[in-house]
């Protein structure tokens, strides 16, 4: 990983936007950092979220991806609690 | 068809909608906002969602549901924001030459819509709390029970 | 409630009809009048029944679904005389606490409905003939094909 | 069984009313006649509905009959064919 960084917009939903107390975030990540990163830089940045980040997923351009997936410069990162429409 | 809506939803449109010369069966299955849940009520309910995912995951139910079953019409619709009780959040409708298929997919649609679709309620109790519905996060740590404002 | 009537099923009715706070769940069938049946093609159909066994098991099936399962709402209606391609029959109307109860149940009465209603059909084909259906006596010695009137 | 006789109202449905050309008929039986009696006299004075009367189940006053019930004086008795509902 170079020592360049990058600007990610994080989205957040339902609990997490509460307990974050906004809809959107911006994040500085290393460039090649992963959704591992974010998820752990995020519950560092936001520890109101730590407790709940383990049950949620993340989506990279409205596309599921796991820990280990490289987030592109640029992308549109979500997080996605466990659902309860219907 | 699918849509998400902030609107209430037009249940005959959708029977409309699905309706078919070639149709037997019609199914339709609206979620309804139920007052009472484990002996404690509910006022209202609010739902949000992930608009770009939620959107192209119903298609994608819609899309599954028609490879699966030969179905003649299917329509798909949640409701978003604020829903007193009794009103309907979602919808499902389906038609099919026979009735098996139309009962089929409709209980497929409901139940995987429930387990994927990219859409959050909020529960509004009647002692003023509220809570976001997220199934398995419910303990009192992570759990999301907000007291009621003070005064 | 149970109906019969010869007049169009009002669906919209029927919906309202069945909610309640207590439901979380609606499940509506339509049996719809198909115009394909085994290739050939179907013009109208025209329903008859025995109004007074007719109505009397209609009404032992809400009582046996409500019964059998926790609803909180439930309507039968049948229609009767002619029907165009597309129109609805039969509406079966349930609502319940949870869905699976709404499924179960809207399948049964339809199911059993069909099974003992007293209540028959007159198919009417393109070709000009009809023929009432009479499941098991269809053989071409007993069955009812009736040839078009002379002119 | 005596030899009095009873009118019984015998109502028709469907096929076996469009066979017989009406909807109901009166028919002379002996008091005391089954269902039976009435399944055989009908198929000899109406030879239309003898083909499918073994498929027609019977009620006297709207509840389902078999063929060794008795029907009462001035009972209605239905035919009913197997229904196509729904």
């Amino acid at each position: 990983m170079s020592g360049e960084s990058m600007t990610v917009r994080l989205e957040l939903f339902a609990l997490a936007r509460q307990r974050a107390g906004r809809g959107s975030l911006e994040m500085a990540l290393p460039r090649g950092a992963t959704v591992g990163h974010l998820r752990s830089n995020l519950a560092a940045r936001v520890p109101e979220l730590a407790g709940m980040l383990p049950h949620c997923m993340f989506a990279i351009d409205t596309q599921y991806a796991g820990d280990e997936a490289v987030i592109p410069a640029g992308a549109l990162v979500a997080c996605i609690p466990p659902v309860s429409g219907g | 068809m699918i849509a998400l809506t902030d609107q209430p939803i037009d249940t005959a449109a959708l029977l409309e909608q699905v309706a078919s010369p070639s149709a037997g069966a019609v199914v339709l299955f609206l979620g309804t906002t139920r007052e009472m849940t484990a002996g404690r009520r509910t006022t209202s309910l609010d739902y949000e969602c992930y608009p770009q995912m939620a959107e192209k995951k119903l298609a994608e139910l819609e899309a599954e549901a028609r490879r699966r079953w030969p179905l003649t019409g299917c329509a798909i619709v949640h409701r978003l924001g604020r829903l007193e009780i009794a009103e309907a959040s979602v919808a499902v409708a389906v038609s099919s030459p026979h009735r098996q298929e139309a009962f089929e997919a409709g209980k497929w649609l409901i139940d995987t819509l429930k387990e994927r679709a990219q859409i959050w309620k909020k529960q509004k109790w009647a002692d003023a709390t509220s809570q976001w519905v997220h199934p398995g996060l419910d303990s009192a740590n992570i759990g999301g029970v907000v007291p009621p404002a003070q005064p």
